[in-house]
């Protein structure tokens, strides 16, 4: 059996597993067990995937397998990694086990929480080793949909209106998408033979320049709104401000990273031209996130707004290296979706340990959190840091292979965005340290916080988990570089010619 | 004839001989009705399986007016399925004190509206057609006014009478028409000929998918439709849903694909414009509405609109998208009146606000609520996300891709309405949510079988498969 | 059999369609329920000289259009009969027989 | 020879920070200061004897060659612009290795007195080491890469020790803009490296003062707004140097900083990270002398206005810190003008005089903060107006704060006489304008710290709740040490070790131009006696006579109210806010006008289905017959 369908029973298993057992404390336990299987498994398959490469298989894809599951439109269950999924892969789980120790205290249909949980996991995990537009698809709508029960039922404040906008404008961008990949499908065999989902046939084959065209933009933006592109990215403050924790830590750890993920898997790498064609209008967006999101973060007052925006204006960073379509520049554009998991994962769930002790999200009712409770303060004082891009944390490695791919661009306009999106650095230094001085710096602001209690063991592992990841790949990025830069030669190579 | 012939007609026969029991049963005491519920249920039981023996189907009787073959007896078969949930279901509110008398009358009008649709399904040419058209509208509209006490039964009764026999009067004109151009109303003889006629066949032929788009609520023929569903008895709508709809969705779909060949420009236009507006109108109306049966009568409309999708492909994918559409669509809606008419059989309710909080008194029925909704709005990995995928597949197959993304806009529009069930079930506050209930035999073997079709269905690549070889 | 030569096809088809439009008035325009099923009655009849008209003109060898019309008729005879069975019920639940009067379902 | 042991002074400071750090509070805070001193010594120790092996081995023919003691790759970006993490040794870096290491001993054990029961000892060792790690991976960079690395480090534990005392909004408020406005000048940097980078293919700094290497053999011609890109792109890095260096009009930050602790400004803020944007300059001098002449013009004026400006606004300040803070940059200009004035090679004097300059300078300064320390450990103020005859109380500090004074007025034969003599010969050569203003800021340099050397020391006594007593030996230790350092510093033969292209340079002595300087210096103390030696009117009525002007230097020429104005006017309202407005009005009400739409629409078309049977009939017919009639038109 195909050693990547355990990512998708283990998720199963463990729903089974929390449908059978009793009471919350079990129905926690069979989660973290099975997301620490997860998480193990995935670092097996890494290894694995090491250990096949260093043999000698130069095949674009590892693992592959491939049944014909609906034969009459050529659809496949066909599952298969390359570096770049396999990352991907890599960050789900380990946003995932933090997300179910950040969610340990969750009260209300504990089992029903966890299981929805799962299932937006599982989705992911379906959505990176899918090979085949069909299934890629629908893994994304399953994992889409169980935000609108996990933010409406789970969530704080207008909730039912943010799940329901959230809901609605992703499943609009899948509208669009679901037209780009009929597109793509029915132009699979301009040359007559069989039509094909099949990513990596497709790939070989030349789709013709117009069906390109026609097709880029729907495929595109209809990946973008999840990728948070401007102006189809208002979904996010509302409902990121709404969801509970672990669903902002997923939902903006992961599931906003199929979109960037989905534009250059499915809309640029299978319709090349398009992309250089269009390209321009779409770095003009994204362009306009990078800064835009990052100026709009300053004025909030909500931490999950203002972190919302910062995922905006990162998400941002994604499409826009994305669209340099050089190796340097996608590599950064990989990196930064895993960066920035991590990073927003963890402040999203600072936010929600910092509520849960506060009962306040609005960064002035708060102040000296730092003298209080000292590890959270110190950990969000991290995230910051990582997210502000300093060295030895894993924003400063994306954004600079960013920046420097995107500056090997040799022309003007291309590196003339990359200048405008580059000065975004200083205002996300601006709002990060903004919050941090009025949130976690100068003196206890309520009485009441004297006696908060810093975190507790589930908080920190949680924490820590995700810490250790973002400084491991700070430190250390060559490894990840390489697994990511690995399978792009290959695949730019068909972008560019 | 062949007594051989008569195999052919099996699920015919068995159905009148069904009819007659009923007819006999109904002239019997108070006591025997009692049992008479489970009875024809067991016996319907076997009818559906019968239906599924593998005998040879190809046929052609009473001199071509009854067609028989292996795409034909599928469809009976799917029709049967869905009633034999449909029976499972209405059971309870047939045993409701005030119903149980009119038992027998009831399953007599019921399986005669289901003959009158075999004979549509096989009918060989269009008096055939017309008569099972008939057959399957007149008893409906009895059983719309079934609950004899309530005015707003009555008043569905005569909405759908007057309105169906205008439509049928419409439909009749245009066959009429027909008959003028081509001399001959045999399915066999017409489809060998070229189009013929020019303007005059074009509006016969408008006339006439105006006849059956009224049965199967398309905008601008739907008018009747919320308001015949909100008053007809549960059970009752249910059957208009899923079942009268099927019908006239398969009849016309044999038509259109089989005799109408020639005219294939002119339907998948009219298909076209048909989808949009009946999509986005069965969609701008179930926006605002507050009773169950009322959103349910507006969310089938919207169906309607994606199952004329296929209609746009003129080509055998066509006909096997739509065909595999409605089977889902039909386990799905089932699925949703299922739990209603449960909660309407115990506590009289029908409002979407009933429901709230209903997940926390009864989160099984909520969950199948919720899959059959989620199935409806196509989303996976419940199988409507396939039917509503190949149905696009078949669209886009065509290069329509506007109109692919008109469909999935408003897919997209529908999911608001179902989520907002699924909110009142999951979401809203309530301090006084219905009481938990248990089930009947019945119903759960009925939801039992909805939630099979509801998942596994969209796994099984197979069923699929099968319809796409009996379409050929 | 010179009615044939004497009355051209085309009259009769436009009497078909002028009974038939006349009979959609009726029932579009008319309050009365049973005035109503009265217009429906002339559509249907409308249909029934078309396909008499056409069989005997057109295609006087075959008998279908005849049948059906019979077909027709016998069919609209159990359509009157329903009705007049559900217009009784409305006669019984609203005191009138007035089409306006019948508009409790709507939106 | 083999300097893999080097590896061991990165090593150490990160193992002694996460140490630290990690114990937290179970790590009795004694032990972290004497962990972090222990582990600091071994590190000078290191540092030295690296010095002393590598100028100890002899001068070879061709000068002093870098040699790379170790290098790993960290991260590849392409094939050529790769970022290795390595360790560089050249003059220059060894001697910035002595003087950071040396200097931060010195504050380190400083510390063990200045801090003693401040909550938060142990996080202070662990910022010391961090920002000590930091800084000595800056400066033995191999690439520029791996500078900007360690120079965002920098910046980080610049920023988490100006806010050590974070429960005190103004540090919080200093630690903020710091780390911003050096942010934005290293944009600047970013950019230049991108610049720099792309056109040459390549970040390491051997590569780029290669002389036959792209940068410099072939530099980008194209111009872009006067100047050529290669000038753009290094007059961009220098913009990182100076947002560092705190160098006009990028200094607003350096002042606020002294929220910090006191051995951390004589450390950080005096002595070593503010030096910074002089050690880029000095690394990629090559470049900017041969690509970009131009932009070494430009660092000339910068750094020559900044040391008069600076110069000015400490004549007025009352908060001791910020009179050296504002002496720290006017001393930082100088070494700018000597750089921007310098030649290559025999004619090199500039590049030479400024590394001296920094060297002694990171010596005098960090004794005369530690001094103010002491002072301020002993008055519990940092304005000159609660102090006042200090001198009986503290002789040890009276006595090397003294010592620092003399020497940073160039009154030979201390350290600072030396060094900035050759700057003043240096620009007396370049450009006579410069040299005006640089003799003229000598004078002034000499006012403002005998003004404050005065008003501590002498004047009368305002009243002192408690009595000030001396400090206790960890801190006086540094301070002598500090000041022997700065009598002897003079005497090291720097124009041997540290030039422009390792060979040894000749070096004059020029009357013509030590005379002046010497005199000016004199004049400047003796002014400063006349004013502040004792209690009287005077400082008032030469206020008074120069109200504008005293006003305008007592507020800093109100470029902090300017920036203030720039971004929460220009930048928070005018920006920032539109478009948050924008976001919340535009764009998500267009989404949301879209759904509003579709609902108004629904209700708006309700009428259609009136529940009159008739309208319904009608409907159906008519749209029978439109349909009809659009087919019809259609085919």
């Amino acid at each position: 059996m195909n050693p990547l369908l355990y990512l998708l029973i283990i998720p199963g298993l463990t729903v089974a597993g929390i449908t059978l057992v009793k009471d919350m404390k079990q129905v926690r336990l069979v989660a973290a067990v099975g997301m620490s299987l997860q998480l193990l498994w995935s670092f097996v398959l890494l290894y694995w995937f090491y250990q096949l490469r260093a043999a000698g298989h130069t095949e674009e894809m590892l693992f592959v397998s491939s049944t014909t599951w609906y034969e009459a439109f050529n659809i496949q269950y066909k599952f298969g990694v390359d570096g770049v999924s396999m990352a991907m892969i890599l960050l789900t789980s380990i946003v995932t086990f933090a997300g179910i120790f950040a969610s340990w205290q969750v009260a209300v249909l504990t089992r029903e929480f966890f299981i929805s949980l799962i299932i937006l996991a599982g989705g992911v995990f379906g959505f990176f080793i899918s090979l085949d537009l069909f299934t890629m698809f629908l893994f994304y709508e399953v994992a889409v949909i169980p935000m609108y029960l996990l933010i409406g039922i789970w969530g704080s404040g207008p909730k039912e209106y943010s799940a329901m906008k959230l809901t609605l404008m992703l499943m609009g961008g899948s509208a669009l998408l679901m037209v780009g990949l009929l597109g793509i499908y029915f132009n699979s065999a301009p040359d007559g033979g069989p039509l094909t989902f099949d990513l990596t046939e497709i790939a070989r084959i030349h789709i013709p320049r117009d069906a390109q065209l026609f097709f880029f933009p729907f495929t595109f933006v209809g990946f973008g709104i999840l990728g948070a592109l401007f102006p189809f990215h208002t979904w996010s403050p509302d409902g990121h401000a709404s969801a509970p924790t672990a669903v902002s830590m997923l939902h903006a750890g992961v599931l906003m990273k199929l979109g960037g993920y989905g534009c250059f898997r499915v809309a640029m790498y299978l319709m090349p031209e398009a992309a250089h064609e269009l390209a321009w209008i779409f770095l003009i967006l994204t362009t306009i996130s990078v800064v835009y999101g990052a100026f709009g973060a300053i004025w909030q007052k909500d931490l999950k707004y203002i972190n919302a925006y910062s995922s905006v204006s990162h998400c941002g960073l994604v499409l826009f290296a994305l669209l340099m379509m050089n190796e340097t520049a996608t590599t950064g554009a990989i990196l930064q979706m895993i960066s920035h998991g991590l990073m927003t994962a963890l402040f999203f769930a600072l936010i929600g340990m910092i509520y849960g002790r506060t009962h306040t999200r609005m960064i002035h009712e708060m102040g000296g959190l730092m003298k209080v409770i000292p590890f959270l303060s110190v950990v969000y004082v991290i995230a910051g840091l990582a997210s502000l891009g300093l060295p030895g944390l894993s924003g400063f490695v994306a954004e600079m292979t960013i920046f420097v791919g995107s500056f090997q661009h040799t022309d003007t306009f291309h590196r003339v965005a990359t200048l405008v999106a580059a000065s975004s650095i200083v205002i996300t230094a601006v709002y990060i340290l903004r919050v941090v001085g009025v949130l976690l710096l100068g003196p206890v602001k309520n009485e009441h916080f004297h006696e908060l209690k810093d975190a507790l063991w589930f908080e920190k592992l949680s924490g820590v988990t995700l810490v250790v990841s973002i400084a491991a790949i700070g430190l250390a990025p060559l490894w990840l570089s390489n697994l990511i830069r690995e399978p792009l030669g290959q695949m730019l190579h068909h972008l560019i010619n | 004839m062949n007594w051989d012939q008569l195999f052919f007609l099996r699920h015919e026969i068995l159905l009148s001989l069904l009819i007659v029991f009923e007819l006999v049963a109904d002239l019997s005491d108070s006591s025997a009705r009692q049992s008479l519920v489970n009875t024809t249920i067991v016996l319907f039981a076997g009818l559906t399986v019968a239906g599924f023996i593998p005998l040879a189907n190809e046929a052609s009787l009473f001199g071509g007016m009854y067609a028989s073959d292996d795409l034909r007896i599928l469809l009976k078969n799917i029709l049967n399925v869905s009633t034999l949930v449909f029976l499972l279901q209405s059971a309870g509110w047939l045993n409701q004190s005030q119903n149980s008398y009119k038992t027998g009358s009831f399953y007599l009008l019921l399986f005669s509206t289901l003959l009158g649709m075999y004979l549509m399904i096989c009918a060989g040419d269009f008096i055939m057609l017309y008569l099972g058209l008939e057959l399957a509208t007149i008893p409906l509209t009895l059983l719309a006014a079934y609950d004899h006490n309530l005015r707003r039964s009555a008043e569905a009764g005569i909405k759908l009478l007057m309105s169906s026999a205008v439509s049928s009067a419409v439909m009749l004109f245009g066959l009429s028409l027909m008959y003028g151009i081509y001399g001959s109303l045999h399915f066999s003889e017409m489809s060998q000929q070229g189009a013929m006629g020019g303007s005059l066949g074009v509006l016969a032929l408008t006339f006439f998918i105006a006849g059956l788009g009224f049965k199967l609520s398309l905008v601008p023929f739907h008018l009747w439709t919320a308001d015949v569903y909100e008053g007809s008895p549960l059970p009752v709508t249910m059957y208009f849903s899923v079942v009268s709809k099927g019908a006239a969705l398969f009849t016309l779909m044999l038509v259109l694909y089989r005799v109408f060949g020639q005219f294939t420009g002119v339907w998948s236009l009219l298909s076209y414009a048909l989808a949009v507006l009946t999509m986005l109108i069965g969609n701008l109306f179930a926006l605002r509405q507050k009773n169950l049966k009322r959103f349910m009568a507006f969310s089938s409309i919207t169906q309607a609109g994606f199952m004329m999708l296929g209609f746009v492909n003129p080509e055998a994918l066509g006909m096997n998208t739509i065909i595999y559409f409605m089977l889902i669509y039909s386990f799905s809606n089932l699925a949703v009146f299922g739990v209603l008419s449960i909660i309407h059989n115990r506590y009289g309710k029908e409002q979407i606000e009933d429901l709230n909080g209903f997940y926390k008194t009864n989160p099984g029925l909520s969950l199948i609520l919720l899959l059959a909704l989620f199935s409806l709005a196509g989303i996976p990995p419940v199988a409507g996300f396939f039917g509503k995928f190949f149905l696009f597949t078949a669209a886009a197959s065509r290069g329509l891709y506007f109109l692919v993304l008109i469909a999935v806009l408003n897919a997209t529009i529908s999911l608001y309405y179902y989520l907002l069930v699924v909110k009142a079930m999951f979401i809203n506050p309530n301090d006084q949510p219905l009481p938990a209930v248990t089930l009947t035999g019945a119903e759960r073997l009925a939801l039992v079988l909805c939630v099979l079709g509801i998942v596994v269905i969209g796994f099984m690549s197979s069923i699929y498969g099968y319809i796409q070889t009996v379409v050929g | 059999m010179n009615l044939q030569s004497e009355i051209p096809l085309e009259y009769m088809i436009v009497l078909s369609t002028a009974v038939f439009f006349i009979g959609l008035v009726g029932v579009v325009i008319r309050r009365n329920l049973i005035t109503m099923l009265m217009g429906i009655e002339l559509m249907l009849n409308a249909v029934n000289i078309n396909f008499v008209a056409f069989n005997h003109y057109l295609f006087p060898h075959r008998l279908e259009g005849h049948f059906f019309a019979l077909i027709v008729m016998a069919i609209a005879a159990a359509e009157a009969a329903v009705a007049i069975a559900l217009i009784i019920n409305i006669y019984r639940k609203f005191s009138t027989v007035s089409v306006d009067d019948v508009d409790e379902l709507k939106y | 020879m083999d300097y893999a042991y080097t590896l061991w002074i990165l090593t150490l400071p990160v193992a002694m920070f996460l140490t630290i750090g990690l114990s937290g509070d179970r790590l009795k805070s004694n032990a972290a200061g004497i962990l972090g001193t222990a582990g600091l010594a071994v590190i000078a120790a290191l540092s030295w004897f690296t010095a002393f092996s590598y100028f100890g081995s002899g001068l070879p023919e061709s000068g002093f060659q870098p040699v790379i003691a170790a290098q790993t790759t960290w991260l590849a970006f392409t094939e050529t612009l790769v970022i290795h993490l390595g360790i560089l040794l050249d003059p220059l870096s060894v001697m910035m290795l002595v003087v950071i290491t040396t200097v931060s001993l010195m504050v380190h054990i400083y510390s063990l007195g200045y801090m003693h029961g401040e909550r938060g000892y142990n996080r202070y060792y662990a910022f010391l080491s961090l920002f000590t790690f930091s800084m000595l991976g800056l400066v033995v960079a191999t690439n520029i890469f791996q500078m900007y690395i360690f120079w965002e480090l920098v910046g980080v534990s610049s920023y988490l020790l100006i806010g050590f005392y974070y429960e005190k909004p103004s540090a919080v408020a200093a630690a903020k803009k710091a780390f911003i406005v050096t942010r934005f000048a290293d944009l600047g940097f970013l950019i230049g490296i991108l610049l720099l980078s792309f056109n040459t293919g390549t970040f390491d700094f051997a590569a780029l003062n290669d002389m036959s290497g792209s940068a410099i053999a072939q530099p980008v011609t194209t111009v872009f707004m006067g100047l050529s890109v290669s000038t753009w792109a290094m007059l961009l890095i220098f913009m990182g140097g100076a947002g560092k260096s705190a160098m006009f009009p990028l200094h607003i930050w350096l002042p606020d900083a002294m929220e910090g602790p006191t051995p951390v400004s004589a450390l950080i803020h005096a002595a070593t990270m503010v030096v910074a944007g002089v050690y880029l300059v000095a690394r990629l001098f090559p470049v900017y002398h041969f690509a970009a002449p131009d932009s070494l013009e430009v660092i000339a004026w910068v750094g020559s206005f900044t040391s008069l400006f600076a110069a000015v606004i400490a004549c007025t300040q009352l908060d001791i810190k910020r009179v050296l803070a504002f002496s720290t940059l006017s001393q930082i200009g100088y070494m700018m003008v000597a750089l921007g004035v310098s030649g290559y090679g025999d004619e090199g004097v500039g590049y030479m005089a400024s590394l001296f300059h920094l060297f002694t300078h990171a010596f005098f300064k960090a004794l005369l903060f530690l001094g103010a320390g002491s002072v301020i450990h002993a008055v519990h103020s940092n304005l000159m107006t609660d102090m006042g005859g200090l001198r009986k109380y503290m002789p040890l500090t009276h006595l090397t704060f003294l010592i620092a004074c003399l020497t940073i007025a160039g009154v030979p034969p201390l350290s600072g006489f030396f060094s900035k003599d050759e700057i003043l010969v240096a620009a007396f050569e370049h450009n006579k304008v410069i040299f005006a203003v640089q003799w003229f800021v000598a004078g002034l340099t000499a006012f403002y710290m005998f003004r404050l050397y005065f008003n501590i020391f002498w004047n009368s006594d305002p009243h002192y709740h408690h009595t000030p007593h001396e400090s206790p030996p960890t801190m006086t230790g540094p301070l002598l040490f500090l000041a022997a350092a700065s009598v002897l510093a003079g005497f090291v033969p720097f124009h041997d070790f540290v030039t422009t292209d390792g060979k040894p340079l000749e070096t004059e002595f020029h009357t013509l131009v030590a005379v002046p300087s010497v005199l000016i210096g004199l004049a400047g103390i003796a002014l400063a006696w006349w004013m502040y030696a004792r209690k009287n009117s005077r400082p008032e009525s030469v206020a008074q006579t120069l109200h504008g002007l005293y006003s305008a230097a007592f507020r800093k020429f109100y470029i902090d109210e300017l920036y203030l104005f720039i971004t929460h006017q220009l930048i928070f309202r005018f920006i920032s806010r539109p478009v948050a407005w924008f976001d919340r009005h535009i764009v998500d009400g267009t989404m949301n006008l879209i759904g509003n739409t579709t609902v108004s629409v629904s209700v708006a078309i309700k009428k259609m289905q009136s529940g009159e049977l008739q309208w319904y009939i009608w409907y159906f017919t008519s749209g029978v017959l439109v349909l009809t009639l659009i087919l019809l038109y259609l085919n």
